[in-house]
């Protein structure tokens, strides 16, 4: 599966990262993959072609000069048909290698769009300045699942995702599954994902798109479809207000800047225009893949979002620290 | 109408009138006004070459600081050197100075310096419209660093794509200072491709027709086309930014049915031909340069002009390949995969051609033939890269990552600053009288090319690894960051050659050793006018009979040209014969003037749209007085 | 210096010439002869024969003894007078008999009742009521009752303080204020009887809607659509004030009291929860369906006949799935609140199109039979004629200019939304026919039983609209759309429309200048009353539609005229004078036309309304000499 | 010819002072600790564009739609009821007034206060010129192509005092 490694000494060996194009972890990465071996290995030839030629240019030049034999000011015609036929040889030479990538780069299209074209799920991605709104379509309305910057797909099926975007261009680009899709506000695009092997990546933004461009990152689950069923049901269940230790965070989630911006789901806290928090503990990574989800992190970054993430669209909100202890305890029981 | 010729008792260079009395007269003539004032007032086309080649060079240095401080901050995963907002506005000044300030230029200067004494000329035509573009051209420049320094300096990436460089979303005045420098830099590059296409059309010497034309000349010919054609295309775009900014049209608003891939569209449209004129001028360095030191014409010389051709006019054919990512329609996209790998064809055959002719000349590998074979070496794997991208589906997943970065430094470092180091050194000596040292060329050379591979080529890994494009930082553990260590530190060695070369040249222009007429015994006439040349280069017009004039033996010359004044021979198109005598506009301060009340219309327009009305009067009355015509020096006699 | 060159002479002649007409050009521009609107009617087709008529419900019973106790006259909401003194022939002679002003500058929706000898009038926010006396010359106040309602509710209004008026049952006046609270009034005294607290205006919640009485309930529904407020009619006891019962709009169908009896006629209705789970999660406790307009009462079927409004927010593409109960009709039975059963006439509704509109109770012969039908010119622009027993669609035309939907599927019920008007996000949909104020908005149309036809006043507004992100915050509007509203087609932007029910088609129509913002009123004497915006007080033929009289008013009528016989036994005709509401709010509000989204958009359709009306209440009552 | 040299630097001086402040994205609101606010927040582009946002995402477009009004009162107009400087725009925001206008104190932080209270100062266009944006992307506000043209005859004469206002 990893051939590409065998032939390129040069390239990474083999052992691709969470976000490496080299992952190929689903039929469209190997696809693109398997094309990019084929276009590597021709590129490989010519080069070696080309700098022997050079070499031999050089050698047989350096040669001449020593033997005062090479052509002069302008060398009669008839001394350089050899050179014209091998002109003409290597241009056709060239057109016929250029002519079969094209077919090899068709014949991969039309198998990405084969292998994209039906999809059992859809899902709704948003772009947003440096975090993603996810939302899986269903066609009962109320089994939508409103979340943010995580995508799970159930491996081994073809997942379709619809690209669009609130504010500027951004570009969803899961290197492992995919190529990447330009999400323009005002238009859609979509991008088809049929992942082979479950596992953990991480995809980025891959059009600039502002001060925090490079902190706008997805965690994306690949797990067998009956753990992205339980997932599914599980991101379903509305989060009340808790009783006990947590409702104090409760009560300052709700009352304060929280509520205006952010919603978890069974709460009156409805706002839209930030990550929806229904099940923010249970996320891998804490403001688009800024920093990894645990405890001390989420009070860092809930007391000062501008240290973590420079020029983001949260405030500081003041907060004493017990009232940060009570609320980041909140933000916890929200699994 | 008296069939009598008028009476014509004008000094005229002929064989009576030759030698050092000639050279005395026609420096008298030709010389630029003393001191600043001269200076300023100098329409000779070496002045303003030189001032072009000094101020890219300038601005190339600038650029290269950029970088390497980008470097710093990537040297590892979460660096604090740089916040997002100063590293967005340096990546961004990185780009638009290297490609807006320094690339285009660089080519525009040599092109001016070069052309007329390739041709046999002694200006270029409206040698006054080069003035006004260089000033125009450091306009620009200024107004960029300027804003730059004072923390106005564009944040949006060097093409700003919309709605990020919209007026919501980049607040302030940076993009309006990056659209107007576009304004700038634009109108510059128009004045210079108009100047030169006169004068390569219709100043050449007697005999030179268009099959005995340089290949450089060539070159250039089809970039001042290239340039003619693609910049009112960006000069539209930024003008319906700058209305969308400041007036509150509709442009690019999705929400009123504009569009943000218009933006793309027209960016693009001027974008891919931009980077072949950058390009091109550099093959047409690598062919005089193999040809003066392989000994033989180049191989192939109308193949070679014709491959020039076909990648000028491909090049209006594939900008959709910088958009593959948009989600427009797949079979759209096929053309574009198409042209974009067919482009490849024109520049293979001219390296195939460049190879054969060291094979069969007899090459000796000075410092210029070291840059050009590094070049050769570099370029072939920035072409390659190139047609991997022409492919959608490699691009899908390469585009707009590191991968990219690679590709383009290896076609335009390699592509276009190899061949143009090598240039200097080749003309060095025609520009200052004085050769470079080969000791430190060899030195900067090797350091440059081994310090551009360490610097590149772990961006193709870093690239498939999944690092984007202009991203102030990256976390640890994604396997980014011993390749990013690598490029760093090779980055600073790279910086370092470039530095040594400059040093060479510093250096050499007092302390080289004195360089003769023709150094390397090349076939152009430009080695037939001195080094430095005089401010009339040719005391006579050489009369030209095949493509390497000084590898012949005789080489007749044209009397006849009046010496008091500023005089040119004009030839026919296609076959050079010759056709009129035409006066050379005189030097004036009038371009300086209105570059500047064109410099106040832009930059005001800016803060107020009024300033477009009320700035386009000073700009009418300096046009005006530029063009006002006060008849010819000497007035001919009048026949009583 | 020698004479200047040729040139520079040409380019001087040039720039003259330009210069000249350029002027004239400007000159020409002036005012483009404007059509004259509101002076004759365009007659359509004939007048529906005797037969082929539509009837009032069988046990239909216009308001008695020359009394007037209901905003819509009777609970079949046909607004149809049987007094007869004023008719085509005399009423060229109308004379003002008093006035009285209430001095509150904002949109006077309601009409007065006349109940024994007295007149009581209700004003919007601070909603004071006031008791005229008519037996006595210059109808002195007899009481008058300041309820004083929060001043802060005024910030949660949508579309002006207004309040469309009480109801008069049992010796007492029922009215609600717009900090939502229903009062009951001693008629007599003017003494409070009782007061409940309805809507926490935190929430954004409002009341501006007139009660109805019915089977001993006062049946008060909820305002605050744009504010993402769930909709609810509840019913009160007309003895205690009481909570009898409470229907929501969305939600779980316990809260929308659906139950056994529940028996949609369409299957899109039928299902468990639909409250629930047409909705995206959550998104139906901010959902709208305020029930904010009228309601009709069939006594022989018990049942009561409401409409409730548009889904919150306005931007349709967050809140995917059908949204019920919003947009709809509802059927319910009145003691229970038990739902009977449930129209949707908008299913996820695109363009704001509250289904609030008043329905006139009807029998209309139906393919050989006699139908029960409730007759709704609806703010979809169709005229709805649905089966009142069975909620079925018998038939739907448009009666405005409608480009949003092609047609009703009659099958499923279902209207044809027209792909191209669809909203796509990102990007604004242009020439959206009819506006989000709908084919008519809330102004009640009137229903002559002589001459089988429904007047309908409405409007003729096309819309451009581009849906944003909305955000909710409680209290704060939740819509996510920007609008501008400009006339339809022909120009005109309101029109009275002459309709045969049975037929289903118009028969004859006024094209009128401005929006028609005011009710209708149809009197035994074939006279129909109406007025419009910039104030003009009209008075039409019932047959043909010939304008008989006109009286310019003191400000824009948008409120519902009414008629009644005074002690004297002459017969009066009453209506306030008092722009404002959604289409008035830009001389109420003193809104600035130079932002065409003002008022979600209203502003940018009656720019020209400032100049010619100002804002200022003062009731009309006309008479005979 | 040449200038005088403290002259240029005078003006680069002057250039960079108004420059650099009317550029800097102050996102950790540094201007809430300047002495002027006023100036800190009325003079840089950064916080003009973040109230512009803030003005749709706190949903003041609903009552105010883009400065003409609806339920609010219109801000184009440069009438203020309750004083119409930064500081006393802050205050109606903050705590609300009495006839409507909610109390957003528990719903934004002080910042997001004095950026929004900028974006609505410059709606009656009494901010510096060059911190204003051309447009928002948004539906505009420019006048649509309306089928049958209407035109406004005169501009809204200041709004009548209000009966309600006892």
């Amino acid at each position: 599966m990893k051939r590409a490694a065998l032939i390129l000494p040069l390239l990474a060996p083999g052992c691709a990262g969470i976000q490496s194009a080299n992952g190929r972890d689903a039929v469209q990465g190997a696809l693109i993959g398997r094309l990019f071996d084929v276009f590597l290995g021709v590129a490989v030839v010519v080069y070696a072609l080309v700098i022997v030629y050079l070499a031999l240019a050089l050698l047989r030049g350096r040669r001449h000069r020593r033997r005062e034999s090479g052509l002069q000011g302008e060398p009669a015609p008839s001394l350089e048909r050899p050179w014209r036929i091998g002109l003409i040889l290597f241009a056709s030479a060239t057109a016929l290698i250029l002519f079969g990538l094209a077919i090899a780069t068709w014949l991969t299209d039309r198998a990405l769009a084969k292998a994209g074209a039906e999809a059992p799920l859809e899902v709704e991605v948003i772009g947003n300045q440096w975090w993603w709104e996810v939302r899986y379509q269903d066609p009962v309305a109320s089994r939508i699942v409103r979340t943010a910057n995580e995508l799970h797909l159930p491996v081994g099926q073809t997942t379709r995702l619809t690209l669009k975007s609130n504010d500027v261009i951004h570009s969803m680009w899961i290197p492992n599954l995919s190529g990447k899709q330009d999400m323009i506000p005002g238009r859609e695009s979509d991008l088809a994902l049929h992942p082979t092997r479950t596992g953990t990546f991480r995809a980025q933004c891959a059009e600039f798109c502002g001060m925090q461009h490079a902190n706008m990152a997805l965690d994306v689950t690949v797990e067998s479809p009956a753990d992205f069923r339980r997932w599914y049901e599980a991101q379903l269940v509305p989060q009340p207000a808790p009783g006990g230790a947590a409702a104090a965070g409760y009560a300052i989630f709700q009352n304060r800047q929280c509520a205006s911006c952010h919603a978890v789901g069974g709460t009156p806290a409805s706002g839209q225009v930030a990550p929806d928090l229904t099940h923010v503990a249970s996320r891998n990574t804490i403001a688009a893949g800024a920093l990894p989800m645990s405890r001390e992190n989420l009070a860092r970054w809930v007391s000062d979002p501008q240290a973590v993430k420079p020029g983001n669209n949260m405030p500081k909100v003041p907060l004493s620290q017990s009232e940060l202890g009570a609320l980041v305890a909140y933000l916890e029981t929200l699994k | 109408m008296s069939e009598e010729r008028p009476r014509d008792d004008y000094l005229r260079d002929g064989p009576n009138l030759t030698g050092a009395e000639l050279d005395a007269v026609l420096d008298e003539t030709w010389r630029d006004g003393p001191g600043l004032m001269g200076w300023i007032r100098s329409v000779d086309h070496k002045s303003i070459g030189k001032r072009y080649l000094v101020t890219a060079i300038v601005f190339l240095g600038l650029g290269g600081i950029l970088a390497a401080l980008m470097r710093i901050q990537l040297s590892g995963p979460g660096h604090h050197f740089l916040g997002p907002d100063r590293y967005n506005q340096i990546f961004t000044m990185h780009g638009t100075t290297m490609m807006f300030l320094f690339a285009v230029p660089v080519m525009d200067a040599m092109a001016i310096y070069l052309v007329p004494l390739m041709i046999g000329t002694r200006n270029t035509a409206f040698p006054r419209l080069n003035a006004f573009s260089y000033w125009m051209y450091l306009a620009g420049g200024t107004l960029l660093w300027v804003a730059f320094v004072l923390n106005v300096g564009p944040d949006a990436g060097w093409f700003s794509y919309v709605p990020l460089a919209g007026p919501e979303y980049s607040p302030g005045k940076r993009v309006d200072i990056w659209a107007q420098m576009v304004t700038f830099t634009e109108v510059a590059a128009l004045a210079v491709a108009v100047s030169l296409t006169a004068t390569i059309l219709k100043k050449r010497a007697p005999g030179m027709t268009l099959a005995r034309m340089p290949i450089f000349v060539w070159a250039i010919l089809i970039v001042s086309l290239m340039v003619i054609l693609s910049m009112p295309s960006v000069a539209l775009a930024s003008s319906m930014l700058l209305a969308d900014r400041l007036v509150g049209t509709q442009f690019y608003n999705s929400y009123e049915l504009g569009d943000p891939l218009l933006w793309q569209h027209l960016f693009w449209f001027f974008g891919h031909p931009e980077v072949y004129i950058i390009f091109l001028p550099a093959a047409g360095f690598v062919s005089e340069i193999v040809q003066a030191y392989t000994g033989r014409q180049t191989f192939g010389y109308t193949t070679i002009v014709l491959a020039l051709c076909a990648t000028g006019l491909l090049a209006f054919g594939l900008w959709v390949h910088h958009m593959f990512a948009t989600g427009l329609p797949r079979l759209g996209y096929a053309f574009y995969t198409a042209a974009s790998m067919a482009v490849s064809i024109p520049a293979g055959i001219q390296i195939f051609c460049w190879i054969a002719t060291i094979w069969t000349g007899r090459p000796r590998f000075m410092v210029p033939m070291l840059w050009v074979v590094g070049f050769i070496v570099t370029f072939v794997i920035g072409g390659l890269t190139g047609v991997m991208l022409a492919s959608v589906p490699i691009d899908l997943q390469v585009h707009d990552t590191y991968f990219v970065v690679a590709h383009f430094h290896y076609v335009l470092i390699g592509g276009a600053v190899f061949p143009l180091l090598g240039a200097i050194t080749y003309w060095f000596p025609k520009f200052t009288g004085r050769m470079m040292s080969e000791g430190l060329g060899k030195v900067s050379f090797w350091l440059s090319f081994l310090s551009f591979q360490g610097t590149f080529f772990p961006m193709h890994i870093v690239g498939i690894e999944g690092m984007p494009r202009r991203v102030y930082t990256y976390p640890a553990g994604m396997g980014w960051d011993t390749l990013n260590l690598i490029s760093s530190i090779s980055a600073f060695v790279f910086a370092g050659s470039v530095i040594l070369f400059v040093a060479n040249m510093l250096l050499s222009m007092r302390g080289g050793e004195q360089a003769p007429d023709n150094p390397w015994g090349a076939p152009g006439l430009e080695w037939k006018a001195a080094s430095p040349p005089r401010p009339y280069n040719h005391a006579h017009i050489p009369i030209v009979l095949d493509n390497t004039p000084l590898w012949n033996a005789e080489q007749p010359v044209a009397y006849g040209l009046r010496v008091e004044d500023r005089e040119l021979v004009l030839t026919t198109v296609l076959d050079a014969r010759p056709d009129l005598r035409e006066p050379s506009p005189e030097p004036t301060a009038w371009p300086l003037i209105a570059a500047l009340a064109t410099t106040v219309m832009f930059i005001s327009s800016i803060f107020t749209p009024w300033a477009v009305a009320i700035g386009s009067v000073p700009i009418g009355v300096a046009l005006i007085a530029w063009f006002w015509p006060k008849g010819p020096p000497h007035p001919d006699p009048v026949i009583e | 210096m020698k004479r200047p060159p040729p040139y520079l002479l040409v380019i001087l002649a040039v720039l003259v010439l330009a210069v000249a007409v350029g002027a004239s050009l400007m000159a020409a521009q002036g005012k483009p002869a404007q059509p004259v609107f509101g002076q004759r009617a365009d007659h359509l087709a004939a007048l529906p024969g005797p037969t082929a008529r539509a009837q009032p419900a069988s046990w239909f019973a216009a308001p008695g003894n020359g009394e007037w106790t209901a905003q819509l006259g009777d609970p079949s909401a046909t607004r149809f007078s049987p007094l007869g003194e004023i008719n085509a022939a005399n009423v060229g002679s109308l004379r003002t008999e008093f006035t009285f002003d209430t001095h509150n500058k904002r949109g006077h929706e309601a009409g007065p009742l006349v109940v024994g000898g007295t007149m009581y009038v209700t004003t919007p926010y601070p909603n004071d009521v006031y008791a005229l006396d008519l037996t006595k010359p210059g109808h002195p106040i007899k009481w008058h009752y300041a309820p004083k309602p929060a001043q802060a509710s005024q910030g949660v209004a949508c579309c002006d303080v207004v309040n469309r008026g009480a109801a008069y049952a049992g010796g007492r006046l029922f009215f609600n204020t717009l900090d939502g609270q229903t009062i009951a009034l001693d008629a007599a005294s003017g003494s409070e009887v009782w007061r409940t607290k309805l809507a926490d205006i935190n929430k954004g919640e409002t009341i501006t809607m007139a009660p109805l009485v019915a089977e001993g309930r006062v049946l008060v529904g909820l305002s605050g659509g744009e504010m993402g407020v769930r909709g609810s009619l509840t019913a009160l006891d007309a003895g205690s004030g009481a909570i009898a019962w409470k229907a929501y709009s969305t939600g779980p169908d316990a809260d929308v009291l659906i139950g056994p009896e529940f028996k949609p006629f369409y299957p899109a209705e039928q299902g468990k929860d639909l409250g629930v789970h047409t909705w995206n999660p959550d998104g139906w406790r901010i959902g709208g369906g305020n029930p904010w307009g009228w309601i009709s009462y069939d006594p022989e079927l018990h049942l009561i006949y409401y409409g409730t409004g548009n889904p919150g927010p306005w931007s349709s593409l967050q809140r995917p799935g059908d949204n019920k109960w919003t947009a709809g009709i509802f059927a319910r039975v009145v003691r229970t609140g038990q739902a009977r059963w449930f129209y949707q006439s908008s299913p996820h509704d695109l363009f704001d199109y509250d289904d609030v509109n008043e329905s006139v109770l009807l029998d209309i012969p139906w393919r050989g039979q006699m139908r029960k039908v409730i007759a709704r010119p609806s703010r979809t622009g169709f005229f709805m004629i649905i089966d009142r027993e069975t909620g079925q669609v018998l038939s739907a035309a448009p009666f405005a200019h409608v480009n949003t939907a092609l047609r009703i599927d009659m099958r499923t019920g279902r209207p044809v939304v027209n792909p191209a008007k669809e909203p796509q996000s990102g990007r604004i949909t242009r020439n959206i026919c009819p506006a989000a104020p709908g084919g008519k908005d809330w102004n009640p149309s009137a229903f002559s039983p002589r001459t089988g036809l429904v007047y309908i006043p409405h409007n003729n507004l096309c819309m451009d609209e581009g849906e944003v992100q909305a955000n909710y915050i409680a209290g704060t509007p939740y819509l996510g759309a920007d609008a501008r509203m400009y006339a339809g087609p022909g120009g005109n932007r309101g029109v009275l429309t002459a309709w045969d029910p049975v037929a289903n088609r118009a028969v004859w129509r006024i094209r009128e200048d401005l929006p028609v913002w005011s009710g209708a009123l149809a009197t035994a004497g074939d006279v129909v009353f109406y007025g419009t915006l910039d104030g003009v007080f009209k008075a039409v033929d019932a047959r043909s539609g010939r304008l008989l009289w006109q009286r310019k008013l003191s400000s824009g009528i948008i409120s519902m005229p009414m008629t009644y016989q005074g002690p004297d036994g002459r017969q009066y005709v009453a209506v306030f004078a008092g722009v404002g509401g959604w289409s008035g709010a830009i001389v109420s509000g003193g809104l600035d036309p130079a932002d065409p989204t003002s008022a979600l958009g209203f502003v940018n359709a009656v720019r020209d309304l400032i100049p010619r009306t100002d804002a200022g209440g003062r009731l009309y009552v006309f008479a005979l000499p | 010819m040449s200038l005088r040299f403290p002259e240029v630097i005078a003006a680069m001086l002057m250039l960079a002072a108004t420059g650099c402040h009317r550029e800097s994205r102050d996102y950790r609101s540094l201007a809430l600790q300047a002495q002027d606010r006023t100036k800190a927040f009325g003079g840089n582009a950064f916080h003009l564009a973040q109230g512009q946002r803030l003005y749709a995402w706190m949903n003041c477009a609903g009552c105010h739609s883009h400065g003409g009004g609806g339920m609010g009162p219109p801000l184009r107009d440069d009438e203020w009821r309750y004083g119409g400087s930064l500081p006393e725009i802050v205050t109606t925001i903050l705590d609300g007034r009495p006839n409507g206008m909610p109390s957003f104190r528990g719903k934004i932080t002080e910042d997001q206060a004095w950026q929004l209270a900028t974006y609505v100062r410059s709606l009656s266009a009494r901010t510096r010129e060059d911190i204003l944006s051309g447009r928002a992307d948004e539906p505009s506000n420019v006048e649509p192509p309306v089928l049958d043209e209407r035109k406004p005859v005169r501009r809204v004469t200041p709004r009548q005092d209000d009966a309600s206002e006892e």
